[in-house]
Parts: C-alpha cells; structure tokens; sequence
C-alpha cells in the first residue's frame, strides 16, 4: 500500500482517525451499520441539507481500529480515514 | 373575490400536498366551486422541496400554474425564500415559523406567522402541522369554511382514521385563531 | 353516475379508457404520465383486461398492434421521446388501418430535454412523425374533463376510421386535478363486430390478414388513394374546437390544451381592461379547424397565437388566416409555461398596434 | 387401389410461393402446416409474419394473420395472444428479424413466458435485402456486408439464440433442427409440433430454430446449399432440443386431430 | 481528376461521404438503400474508417450519436420506416449538437408500405418526425451529381452548425446511374478541430460533456433558444433552390427530386407547346426557399405542385404564395412515378383553365 | 503523523450526489472513480451515462462523458471507443435501461466483443420514474406496476443478464458483485477494476453487474434495504465471477498507477 | 397412421406412386438429391414458370419405395406419394 | 433527334442490365451526352423478370423513369407482352425471336425480329445474344455509335477479358446487320 502522507487539515492526526466531511452527510446510516465498534451515530443537530450527520464522539475516535468499512458503505464519500503513521506501517 | 391562487410548499413528508388536496376539494367538492390543483413533481425522489397549486374560481378555472398567487403557505425556509417574492401585491403569506427562523422581507402582504410544528407538538401529534397552517390560510383568505375542510378530511381519511378527525379539526381551528389574533393585532398597530 | 370527483389528469384518462371499453395496455414508464400505466396496472386485471409493461415503447406500440388487430380496444401511452420510438408503429397502425388510442403527455424536448410541460410535439402528431402518408385523429383536451369526454369517444372514433386516436396532452393536464364525471361504463356487448380481426377462421371464413405492405406499386397507391379518402372524410366531419367571445373581438387568441388555459385567464383580465379579445380553441388539431379562422380573418384586427413550442401550430393557423390579418406569436420553451400576465402584455401591446400605434408585438411570420 | 400417404397440407394455401428454387423456407412452411393440421387447431390459429422473405407468409397459410414490424413479431404475438388466451398464436421469422432488430422483443417475450410458438428461421443471411451480414453469419462468410468474410474483430462471432434464451425460466421449449436432409426434416418437424403442443399445455415460450438455406444470397446451386448448411451451420449451430419443460409430451405421445400422412423414415 | 465516370446514387452518396471525411457509418440493411452500407462495408476499412452493420437502425443512429460526440465525421443511412425508428435518436442529435449525416432514401408508406420511391416522408423531414422543437438542415437533390455536392458540404454544414443533416432521396435517386465528377477527398487534417467532442480530457482541460438534458425548465428554455437562433441563421443562409425558365413563366411547376426530374420533361414539352411554364426547385426543404414563392406569386398566374405523395410540401407553398395565386397540385403515391405526359396534360389543363377556360385542374387547397 | 488511508477519488468532481440517502449508487460511482484512479486512466476515459437515476453521472465524473437515450449506451459506447480505439469507454446503466429497453444493444455489444467496460446497476426497480418493475423485479416483489407484487404469469420471471450474456463468445468478463455490506463492496471493486483492466488489455466485452439499492422506492430505511438486498435478491442472483478470459491478471495483479488508498480487510 | 383414402385424380393408382403438380416444381433438385433409389431427374422441357420440372419415367415409377424422403425435402409441395394399399396397412 | 429513352426487359441472366449500363456508358462516357440509367428492383431473388431503362439526351435528363420509351429490347415472352404496348408510336421494339414465339401486334411501331439467342449460339457463345441484341437496338436507333459501344466494352470488361471483345463487336455487328437488312425488306414492301 502506498501511503497518502498529505497531512490532515484542522486537527492532529492522533485525535481524528474518522473524519466526517458533515455537509456531504445524507445521514443514511450505512456507515452506522457497517461499523464493527459501534462508534458512529448521528448527531442531534441538522446540516445545511436538513439531515442529521453521522459522527463519531472525540472519545470514541480512539476505538476506531481504522478498518474503512464505515467509508467504503458510504455512498456520498463523507468519510475519511486517517491512520496513525506507525500503524499503516 | 371568491378567486384564489394558492401555492403550498415545504419539504416533502409535510403533508404539502394534503393542504392543497383538501383545500381543492373543500372548494370543488364540499362548495361546488371551479378548481384546478395541480402538483409541481421533478427527478428528486427524497429530499427537495416539494409544492403544489391550487386556483379557485368562481367561474372557471383558467391557468392551472401559478406564477403570482393570491395566498402561499411556506412550511420551510427554502419555500420562503422561493415563494415570497410571487405573492401578489396584497396577497397572504402564511409562514411556519415553527421552523424558519427568518422573517419575511415584503410589506405590501400580509404575513402571517404561524408556529405549525410547536402548536402540532402540543396538541400530541407533529403530523398535524400542516392542519394547523391551513387552518390559518384559510381564515386568512376566507376562501372556503372551515367546515368544508372537515367535511373533505371525511373523504380523504379512510374510515378507520376517522378517529383522527377531532385532532384535526383543533389543529385548523388553531391555525385560524392566530389569524384572527393577528388581524386584531394588525388592528392594534 | 353524475357524482363529481377529484381525479388527476392522467389517472382520469386511464379510468376514462377503461370505461370506453378498453380493456389491453402495454406501456413503458416514462415521466409525466406514469400514472397512467400504474393505474392500468390496478384496474385493468379487475375488468378482465390486461396490462402488460413492455421491455420497451417499440415493443407496446407493437404489443397494441397485435392487440388491436385481434379486436380487442386497445391503448398505449408515453411522453415525448417514447412517443418518437413508437412512429414506425404508429406508421404501420395506420397503413393496416387499425384503431387504437395512443396517449402522448408531452414533456419538453428536444433530445432527453426536461419533464415539465411543453408542446413541441405538435407536428409530430399532426403531419406525421412516421413514415408515408397517414393521419392520427389528434385531441388537445384543455382539462381533465374535456380528456375524459374524449377518451371515451376516441375508441369509438378509431373503430368508425379504423385510423389510430392521439390524445396530446401535456405533463400540466396529466399531473393536475380538477373535479370530473366520470361516464357511464360502455356495454361492451354493444361494441360493433369487428369482422376483419383476426381471432380465427373458426373454420367459416376466409382467413383475415393486418397488413400494410403492397409490394405492387399499383395496389400501393390504391391503398393510399383508400387511407386519402378516409382521411378528407375525417377533416370533413371530425373538426372540434371552441369558440369564445368571437362576437365582437378585435383580437382573437389562439391556443390548445395547457396554453389554452392560460390564454383564457389573460382573455379574462385583458377584456376586465376593455380590451376585445376572442378566443379560438382547436380540439382536434388534425384535422385542424381552419374554417373558424378564415372566417374570424375576415373581419377582426390581429390573432395571437400561444405556444409552449418554437411555433408549430402557427402553421396551420397562417394556412387558414393567409394575409387577411396579422398573426402575433408568444411562446415560451422547454417546461416553461406562460403566465396570464405575459399573454396579457403581449395582447396589450397588440392592442396599441392594431390602434395604430407601432408595431410592438412580436410578429410570427 | 392406392392410398395417398403424403399431400399439400389444409393448413397451407393453394398458392406458388414466391421463394427461390431450392430455398428450405417453403418446406418449414409445410412443417408448420402439418403441425396445425395434426394438431387440428387451423380455425383458431393466428400467425404472425416477420419482414424478411416470408413477408408474405400471410399468404401462404390457410389461417388468420398479422403482418409485424421488423422484428416485432414476439410483440405483436403477445398482444395476440394476451387478447386472445385460448387461440394459438405462432411467430415466423428469420434471423435477421429475430436475432438483430428484433432481439429484445425475442428475450421480453421469453422471459414472461409468454405462452406463443416461435419459429425461427436460420438461414445466416439477410435474404430478403440481398444478403447482408446476419448476427447468425459464420466467420469467414462472405456477405454483402462482410465482403471477404465475417471477421470476429469488426463483427463479433455468430449470435446462438437458442443458447441464449434457454437461460430464460419463461422458456419451456428450445430446439434447434434443421432441413439439410429428409430425415433431419422429419425431426424438424416432430420439434415444430412439439412447440405448438406446448402451447396448447400452457407450458410458455417455445421457439424451434430451423438451420435453413439462402441458394441465393449464399451464391450455390440448392443442392450445395444443403451441403454447405450440413458441413458449416451444423457445427457452430449444434442440433438438439435444448430445453424441454418436464410435461411435455414425448413427441410420439402428441395428440392428432386429423390423419396424420407422415411415416417413420429413419 | 475532373474524370466523368457512371455511378449509382446510392453508392456515389457514400463515396461522396468518405471523400468529404466520413469515417463513421452505422446502418442496418433496407431496401432501396442497400448499396450504401454496402459500398460503406467496402470502402471504409480501406481509408482507415469503421463501418457497423448496426442491430437495428435504433442502434445504428446512437452509434452515430457516439461516433459524432467523439468528433468522428459520422453517417447512418436507411429508408423510410428505418428513419422513423431514428427519430429519437435524431431529435438527441439535435438536442446534443451533434453533427452527422442522415440519408433517406424514401420508399412507399404509410408501415411496410413497398420499396419503391415515394416522398411520403417530406413532412418527417422537415417539421420534425421527432420529438420536441428541433430542425434537421434537409438537402432535397435530383441528380446524382448533386447528391455528391450535397453530401460533400453536409459534414461541413452539419458542423458548423453543430446540427444534423439530412439527404432526402428517394429510391430512383438512389438506384439511377449517371456520369458524375467526384471531388477530390478532403484533407482530414484540415477539417476544423472540434473542441467540445469527447475524446478525453487528457488531464488538460475540463471534461467535456455531450448532452441533451436540462431538468430545469429555465436552462432548458435557454437552450431551447439557442437551438432556435441557429435555425434562425440557418434559415437566413442556407435555402437553396433553383429557378428555371420564370422570366417569362405564366405557370409555375414546383417539385423536388425524383419529381422534379419529371416536371422538367413536362416543362420542355409544354414549351414546345408554346405554353410558358417556368419552375422553382427546392434543394433544401428545410430551410424551404420561400421567398422565390413569395416574389413570384405576385406575377404568375397559376403554380403547379407535383409530388409523389398525398401532398406535404404544398403546405410550405401555400405559407409562402398564400392567397396570390392558384396552387394545383398533381400526385402519385404508393412508389408511383408521375409521368412527364400527364404533368404535360395537367399543365395544358391549367393553361386552360387560367386563359379563362373553365378550371381544369385539381386545387390543392 | 497519521496518514490519510481512505479519501474521494481524483475521478469523482467535487458535487454532491443528487441520489437519495442510503442510495448506493453512490458507493457504486466511487468504485468505478477507484478504478479508473487506480489504473490511471482518467485522462482518456470517455463515460456514457444512461437514463435512469443515474442520468446526471456527467456530472460526478472527472472525465468526459455523453449521455446516452435510454437504453442506447452500449450502442453511443460503441460509436465512441470504435472511433477512438486507444480511449478507456464505459457505460454506466440502470436495469431498466440496460435489461429491458436496451436489451438489443447490449446484446449485440457482446456479441461483437465490443471493447468496452460496463457497469451494470441493478436494483430491481425504475428508480428514476418512481418505482415501476424492472425485468429484474422478483416475484412477488410489489412496485407501481406490479401491485400485489410481480406474477410469474402476468409478467414473467426475473432475467438474469449476467448469466444470459454469459452466452456469448463476445463477453470477456461477466461478474456480478453486490454493495449489501463492506467487505462485498470490496470484492466489487475488484471486479470493475478488472472489467477495466479487461479493456485495457483489449479482451473484448467486459461487464459487471452490481445489486443495488433503492430504498426510496423499496419503501425502507437504507439499512433495511441492504437486508433485503441480501436475503431476497441474492438467492436469485448468486454472485460471483461468470465468465473470465483465461489471461486476465488475477486482482492483485492489476497494475496500479496512482497511489493505491485500499486496504484488505476480510 | 391414418390413411387417406381419396383417389388418384388421372391415373391409377397402381402405376403412379410419386406424382409431380409439374407447374409448381422450380427444378431445384432437391428431391433428386433426396431420392435413394435416383429415379428423378429433371425434364427436358419447361413448365409454365419457365423450370425444367422434376420427373419420374413410367418405367421408374415401379422402383420407386415411397419412401417419402423427396416429398419431405421438396420446398413448394410439388410431390404427392401413393401407396399401394396392402402395403400402406 | 438524339434523345431516346429506352427500355431492355428479359429474364435475370439474359444480360439485360448489362445492355442498358453499355448503351448509357457509350452514350454518356464515350460520346459525351447526358445519360441516366434506371434498373428496376423488386423483392423476388431469383426469376421473374428484369428490365432497366435508359435516357439518352443532348441537353438535360429527366425524369429517369420512363413509361412510354422511344425503342424497347424485349428478350423474353412476358417482356413483349409487357413492354409492347408502351413504345411510342414511331418507335422502335427489338424483340428476341429465339425465345419469342409472338409476333408483335403494334403496327405504328417498328418491329425488328432478332434471333439473338440462334445468332450467339452460331457464334460460339449463348451469353452474347445481349449483344446481338444491343446492336440491333443501336442500329436501328442510331442513337450512339456501334464503335462507342465497342469503346465501353473496354471499360466494362476486365483487362483479361479482352480477349473476347472481338467476339462481342461480331455479335453487335450480326444485330445490326439484322436491322439493316429488314429496313431494306421495308423499303422493297
Ligand atoms: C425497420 C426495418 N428495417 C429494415 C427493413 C429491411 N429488411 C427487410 S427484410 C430484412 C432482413 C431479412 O433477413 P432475415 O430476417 O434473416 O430473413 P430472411 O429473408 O433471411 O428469411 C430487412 C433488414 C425493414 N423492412 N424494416
Ligand atoms: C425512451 C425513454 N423511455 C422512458 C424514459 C423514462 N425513464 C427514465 S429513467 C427510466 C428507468 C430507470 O430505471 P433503471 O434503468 O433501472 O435505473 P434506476 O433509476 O433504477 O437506477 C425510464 C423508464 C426515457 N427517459 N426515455
Ligand atoms: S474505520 Fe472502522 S472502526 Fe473506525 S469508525 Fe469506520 S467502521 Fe468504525
Ligand atoms: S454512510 Fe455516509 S451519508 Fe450515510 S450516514 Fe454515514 S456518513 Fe452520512
Ligand atoms: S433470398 Fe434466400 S431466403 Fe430468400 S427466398 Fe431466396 S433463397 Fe430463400
Ligand atoms: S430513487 Fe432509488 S435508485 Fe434512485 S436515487 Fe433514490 S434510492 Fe437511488
Ligand atoms: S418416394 Fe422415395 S423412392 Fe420414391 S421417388 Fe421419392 S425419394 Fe425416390
Ligand atoms: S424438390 Fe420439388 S421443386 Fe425441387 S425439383 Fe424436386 S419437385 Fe421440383
Ligand atoms: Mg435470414
Ligand atoms: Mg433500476
């Protein structure tokens, strides 16, 4: 696997494993049922769309083992995942 | 004038639809008036704005689409922002401000400011928002009775839902207080 | 029975068929008009007919073929590109001679276009999209009752001229609701015989055929000479339209189906203003009512023609009026619908012309 | 005294046909006309002409008939035959008409299972416009269109429509014969009345696709046509049935109404 | 080079066609036609171009669709009833702005009709047979010679204006022989890069698009008038036409093609006869030449329309003559070739009839 | 540090989708982005989008692209990449579009061996029109046009055009995949990537065919419907690869050009 | 097999087993082809159509097996085949 | 005159076409008039009858379809029954004794009675009696010259067919011998 090594804008890598792009989030829950931690959930608040976007708690970040499926089920690209750099290794 | 053209519009899953379908038919059906109802529809399945028209006249119905109604109910905000500036001059706007935090531009209508969803909450079932707003276009317009809309809500419910219709007929009533509140308001000013 | 209901347009039209007797429908999905097939798909197995959804508007136009020429009152409809797939059958319908009703709710064109009303497909009904020389009885119905009234004659019609019915309407009539009456369901015992269907010698006849080829150009031209005949007597005796205020108009509007509507609402405001306004509603475009309107030349002060199309009806409006009055033209295109408001400018400003004021209006030659 | 033991089936009109010398068509119209006769069904059976060279099959039957649009025999047949359940409603056409422009007609009509006998005549050419290239023309087959030979990277490789529609569950009955010589045309025949049985069980789609011959368009004296159809059709085009819905009588087993004038040969 | 050699129509339009560039064909086999595919089979591998027995004339205009889109110089060809199931596809083309040509070589109507020649489907051509508000350029030509001109200017015409053309033909056109000069072939190199095709972005530009859709109604409608300006311009620069013989002409003759061949004998006859007859030869019927109608109205005393069909260009003679002189009208339908001696005798009758003899002929109106 | 493992493809433009939620066109559009990214052919790849939901493709890929009349892809496809053999081509089509009014063209397509990659999209419904029944629709699946859900008699049984074009010696690579949970979309990426590897290695007619949702016309949560996906259409459309070349490089081997964000996760 | 009775029009039954409607035949040969015993051939003259017909001599008739196989292959109906009663039982 | 319209009918394989396309080469190619040919075409395969035309003028061609010719080459019975009636008085009609048992009825026509089929046989190949036929036409026409005829031969026929243009311009020459031959019979009569 070649690496992408751009780094992560608005944030430290060690605290954001998923990143939610929100505005993109339709709110389906594919992601929620995709996720083998259980971490995702939609937040209470709506989007610019009127949807509730899916999120991942800043506690929860760490329970992200990175394993994609979330991003892979997401049919409008929300998702993005970062790995920290020893692990990708 | 018993003529009106009326645009309901908000998201879809609001019951837009039903507004215009049961203003149609308590003026065509109930009243015996001319009407034309007529549903805008495009590629979207889910999401979107959805709106529909409704013309009532005396005599007969001419252009079915509505470009500068008499009257526009706006259940969202993107409704608001489209639909304000067609209102005719002197027409009503009757605006759920349950869930647009913005207030109308216009001062040559008349805008109504209705709390649909809130007064739906309140009277235990969030469905019956749109009621409520018809209620108030109704008292707003004076085109049809109340009455006729409770009779059309007959037909249009199945039997078995006929339940339902004391809620609703509080929902429109609700509407059409804040109407008469705000006239004596106006009154005031 | 005279009980008024509140039907949307394209469903009024599927229940209207029914009633006349219609009882097969092969069709293809195809926005403005799906209403109609899902609402054959409901009723139609209820009255013993049959819905079939065909892999595709060549294969329906051809199922309604096969349909109709085994006797059965058939029916199909689209929008305007399925309508385009369906002339070489449409073609072949009319060159076997057998009736049917071909519904086209016309959306916006050209190409995939968009799905908001429109009326460009006004010559591809009327002169003939297909190939040869043939003619569709065409209706332009205004509102829902009006397309219920002539769907149920158009079965009728399509037996006596053994000819092909259209109904060209516009997503406007099809998605709309007006209260209608719904007729009384047809005795279908009453329907003629068809003796040239081919259900079967049964062993007591000659066998009958559907057939449109003539391989001897003689007999070809026979044939046509036969189809011409029909076709003068239909523009002799099926021409519908609607005349209003022509008494004492000065100008005369000119409209069908959903611009029809819009030009009585501007009639209305127009004459509220003091202005003569008449109106000419065509209800069958082909054959096409020229005789009202090379009357009306004669003696008012301009038409004005309304159009959601580049301006196709124009045409037959300019072979009726020739030079005897000005024809002023205001369309608009491609889902766009005119407003009431527009129409009545534009009759305003040929209102200052006629006067004698300049020329303002856009003029359609 | 004598009996005569083979004659002009009742099922086929007392005209000339209009094909070439030599050209199988005109036998697979007596096949199908035996088969309507044995199957005594001639006054309730409507067939449906393709456009090809039997346009004018309309003539030759002694039964009603719908002429169809290119191709859309299958169509025409369903709005027949959905009008009509209790009639028997057949197809005739060949591969230009059934396995290129009328391809989706063909499938739509398998996959509903639309209870129609389908005959598809094989002749790997376009016979009626001058021999053009079929879908159904072998590689290296020199046609109008395909001068020097079908080649697979301009043209693809010949199209086995009766392969293809048996993946179809609406499909009770495939078969493909041939008429290259007598006893090939007694099967032939066997497999054409054993798709017009299936239809009078309700079993759905039948089709029997007959290899048949182009003196003309191919450029060969009749009797070399046969020849040139046995030693190149026969093997990109397998004979055989290829799909038989379990019911189906065994071809010995089908019902006759009127005498039958066929003997076994082989 | 100016090498006068004898050639079939059909296959002088397609060598005409690859020597004007076309390396695209898609077709599918039909009567009177045949020979274009088939010359196209031959030549066009040999010059580097693809030809494509299509399966079905539906297919064979998408092909075109894609090959034009690509930015290929592109043909289909068929007759009549194959162009009617093209008219999606064509009113796509339009739509899209692709440029291509169309070549119909008409045959007897209306559904299987027959395969002999006929101009049956001269209102298909011209006012749409497809959906929505579009215009085909329509070349109408009479010999074979011109029908090399004509195809040669087709591509260049058809991308300039981004816009499909269409060769009108019949089957004598396509099936006569006559000594004919080609045009050297063109220089591929020279032809004008075309940046909107879709050939790749190559990372270097923005994607292009080839399209017809515009779900919303105001793009739509601006599309729709962009379409219309260029017909406009269209309609300004390109009607063709040839006059013969009007200086002194009491009669007018007016036929196009195949007819126009045979109005020429009529003509050369009744000269001979001392009866002054001049004629106007449409060579695009869209756009249709009405302002030689118009002028020459005002002198003659009589036209004479002759076609082989139930009459579809008499409509566009009648806009433009309207009511300034008589317009009769002589026909053969079903694949019928008028004769020169019965033109001859309608147009005796009509010498007749306006030196103030009792009317003779049969009014088209 | 941490480093970016999963991110939108260069091939997808920067809009959002107009498809509903849960809709996994969407994901499926990713896929074939992936694909072209990874093989790096981005820059000479020409799409057709059909009619469909999917009409509006145009505008979520970075590429060229022409929208095709409903059912005509494979044939617009065709015109393209004969004109322009050396360019990547594929089509992009609903199962309406391609399984009942395309029916013809993509036949013939395979037949040919024509040199392009298909993406397949089946949900077993019209999406774009509102929910009427495909040729895909299982039995006793309810749509607008099959209330009461589809009968076999009225309307046939459900086509299986991966197995049916299987057929043809045209069709280098036939697979069908599905996007009812992840690691699936994983094996469906592997399939286009080799569908489009198939074209750059000139194998001839490559085609995928993906089971998708439409919840919104399914009448479910998104969720729901990738159940139902999985329990109802599965057992009818079984998946797997049905057709490969022999020389098609095995998944792995697909050469990749631009960095690959991809990780193995089953 | 259920016989059909009807008679030989022109000729008795015993010395015609295979009969030609000469006007039909198109001289394709096939039946000659067909023929194990090669007893048809084409005649010298023309038929109305302009073929030279298929034909079997009197002579031949005899050795003629009523096999069928020309009848079956003959593409325009042009042949009728008798049996001799007993054998036909 | 010069212009001449000219019907040749026969069966498939007579060769008819071939006449027609070499009187309209000569006339067009060689001696540099207008010229146009018109085959006729029909959906029968094999049998039946084929004709095509030929227009010859100094000036302009035409209409290509001809229905009443100047000059008709009939080489079989259907085609003297067909095309007999429709020469124009004065006009010209070969007609194909070999194979044409009738005699023509028209009596304000010149009707020339050519054994072609005897005359190639005689002279070694039956597939010249076109030829025999053509130069019958052509002499009897004068509408081209033999020599012309001789000229598109060499065009028409592959270069290692040459050998038998010498074989072709006899049997031209036996046709047109035929038809000077009877115009001196006509002048005795
Ligand atoms: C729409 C349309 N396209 C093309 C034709 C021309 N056409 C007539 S028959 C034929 C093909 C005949 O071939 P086939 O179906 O194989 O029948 P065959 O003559 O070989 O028996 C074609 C293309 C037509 N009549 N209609
Ligand atoms: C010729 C024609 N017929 C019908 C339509 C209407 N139409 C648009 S999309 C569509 C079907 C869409 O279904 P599918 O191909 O399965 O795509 P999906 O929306 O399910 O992804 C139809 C019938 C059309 N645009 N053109
Ligand atoms: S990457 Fe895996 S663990 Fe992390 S949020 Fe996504 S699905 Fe859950
Ligand atoms: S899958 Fe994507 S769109 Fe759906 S909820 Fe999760 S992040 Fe949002
Ligand atoms: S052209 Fe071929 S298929 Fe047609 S009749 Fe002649 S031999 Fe038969
Ligand atoms: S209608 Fe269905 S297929 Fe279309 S976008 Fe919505 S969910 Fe997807
Ligand atoms: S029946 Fe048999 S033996 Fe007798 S002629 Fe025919 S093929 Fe020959
Ligand atoms: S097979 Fe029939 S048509 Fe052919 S030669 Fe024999 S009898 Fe005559
Ligand atoms: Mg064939
Ligand atoms: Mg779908």
């Amino acid at each position: 696997m070649v690496r992408d090594s751009r780094q992560v804008k608005g944030g430290t890598s060690l605290d954001k494993k998923v990143a939610f792009d929100e505005d993109r989030c339709k709110g389906c829950e594919l992601c929620i049922e995709a996720c083998p931690k259980e971490i995702i959930h939609l937040a209470e608040h709506f989007n610019s769309k009127g949807f509730h976007p899916a999120t991942v708690t800043a506690e929860d970040q760490a329970k992200c083992t990175t394993c994609l499926l979330c991003a892979r089920m997401c049919p409008d690209t929300v998702i993005e995942i970062f790995r920290p750099d020893r692990v990708a290794r | 004038m018993t003529d009106l053209e009326c645009v309901f519009a908000g998201f879809g899953g609001q019951g837009v639809m039903m507004m215009g379908q049961l203003l149609t038919y308590a003026a065509g059906m109930v009243e015996g008036k001319k009407v034309s109802y007529m549903p805008s529809y495009g590629p979207e399945m889910r999401g979107g704005t959805a709106n529909c028209t409704v013309v009532i006249a005396a005599e007969s119905v001419g252009s079915p689409v509505v470009t500068d109604p008499d009257a526009a109910v706006v259940m969202n905000q993107p409704s608001l922002e489209k639909f304000e500036p067609t209102v005719r001059e002197g027409g009503v706007l009757i605006v759920n401000s349950s869930l647009i935090g913005l207030k109308a531009k216009r001062n040559d209508i008349r805008v109504v400011y209705v709390p649909a969803n809130e007064i739906a909450v309140e009277l235990g079932n969030d469905r019956v928002a749109n009621m409520v707003a018809l209620g108030a276009l109704v008292e707003a317009t004076e085109v049809v009775k109340l009455d006729s809309i409770v009779e059309s809500l007959k037909k249009a419910l199945p039997p078995h839902r006929h339940n339902l219709i004391p809620l609703n007929k509080t929902a429109l009533d609700r509407g059409a207080e804040i109407v008469r509140r705000h006239a004596k308001e106006q009154v005031k000013d | 029975m005279a009980e008024q209901i509140l039907m949307k347009g394209n469903e009024a039209i599927a229940e209207a068929a029914i009633r006349a007797g219609c009882r097969f429908f092969a069709g293809y999905p195809i926005t403005p008009q799906n209403e109609i097939p899902e609402y054959m798909a409901k009723r139609l197995f209820e009255v013993g007919g049959t819905f079939i959804q065909a892999e595709s508007e060549v294969s329906a136009i051809n199922m309604v073929y096969g349909a109709a020429g085994a006797g059965t009152r058939a029916m199909t409809s689209s929008s305007s590109p399925g309508i385009s797939l369906k002339q070489e059958g449409i073609s072949y319908m009319a060159g076997a001679e057998l009736p049917a009703l071909v519904v086209n709710m016309v959306r916006a064109g050209p190409g995939l276009g968009g799905i908001q009303p429109a009326q460009g497909d006004y010559f591809q009904a009327t002169k003939g999209g297909g190939h040869g020389d043939y003619r569709l009885l065409v209706f332009v119905p205004a509102s829902v009752q009006e397309t219920i009234d002539l769907a149920g004659q158009a079965f009728e019609l399509a037996e006596r001229y053994r000819n092909p019915v259209m109904i060209l309407g516009d997503a406007v009539l099809g998605q709309m609701m007006e209260p209608v009456v719904l007729p009384e369901p047809a005795d279908l015992a009453k329907i003629p015989q068809k003796t040239w269907a081919t259900t079967g010698t049964g062993g007591t006849r000659r066998p009958n055929v559907i057939n449109s080829l003539y391989l001897d150009a003689e007999l070809c031209e026979k044939h046509n000479y036969k189809l011409q005949e029909k076709y003068r007597q239909m523009a002799e005796r099926e021409v519908r339209y609607e005349e209003i205020g022509l008494d004492d108009a000065e100008i005369v509007l000119t409209a069908y189906g959903t611009s029809a509507r819009v030009a009585i609402s501007a009639m209305k405001r127009a004459r509220s203003e003091g202005i003569k306004v008449g109106m000419i509603r065509p209800i069958t475009a082909w054959p096409f009512p020229y005789e009202p309107f090379r009357k009306t030349s004669e003696r008012v002060k301009a038409f004005l023609d309304i159009e959601m199309s580049a301006g196709q009806m124009i045409e037959d409006v300019r072979l009726a009026v020739q030079d005897r009055a000005p024809i002023f033209f205001f369309n608009r295109m491609g889902g766009m619908v005119p407003t009431p408001k527009a129409v009545l400018e534009e009759i305003r400003r040929i209102d200052h012309s006629v006067k004698g004021d300049k020329l303002g209006g856009r003029l359609g030659v | 005294m004598s009996v005569k033991v083979f004659e002009r089936p009742k099922a086929l009109s007392d005209v000339i046909f209009h094909y070439c010398p030599g050209c199988t068509h005109g036998v697979i119209h007596r096949l199908v006309a035996e088969a309507i006769d044995e199957l005594g069904v001639q006054g309730k059976t409507i067939g449906v002409a393709s456009v090809g060279c039997s346009v004018l099959a309309y003539n030759y039957f002694n039964v009603d008939f719908q002429q169809a649009a290119h191709g859309r025999a299958p169509a025409v047949a369903t709005g027949i035959k959905r009008c009509l359940p209790d009639r028997t409603v057949f197809t005739y056409q060949g591969d230009g008409d059934l396995a290129s422009i009328g391809t989706a007609e063909i499938v739509h009509a398998a996959m509903r299972g639309e209870n129609i006998t389908v005959i598809f005549v094989n002749n790997a050419i376009y016979g009626m416009t001058g021999g053009q290239m079929a879908p159904t023309t072998l590689i290296g087959q020199s046609t109008t269109t395909s001068p020097g030979g079908r080649k697979p990277e301009r043209a693809g490789r010949p199209i086995r429509m009766s392969e293809m529609l048996s993946q179809l569950e609406g499909a009770a009955y495939i078969a493909r014969v041939s008429t290259h010589n007598a006893a090939q045309v007694a099967r032939a025949k066997q497999a054409i009345k054993k798709a017009f049985q299936a239809q009078a069980d309700k079993k759905g789609f039948a089709m029997v696709e007959v290899l048949s011959t182009c003196p003309t368009n191919w450029g060969m004296t009749p009797r070399e046509a046969l020849k040139w159809l046995e030693e190149n059709m026969l093997p990109v085009y397998p004979l055989g049935e290829l799909k038989t819905e379990p019911g189906l009588p065994e071809p010995s087993a089908v019902k006759t109404t009127v005498p039958t004038r066929e003997v076994k040969t082989e």
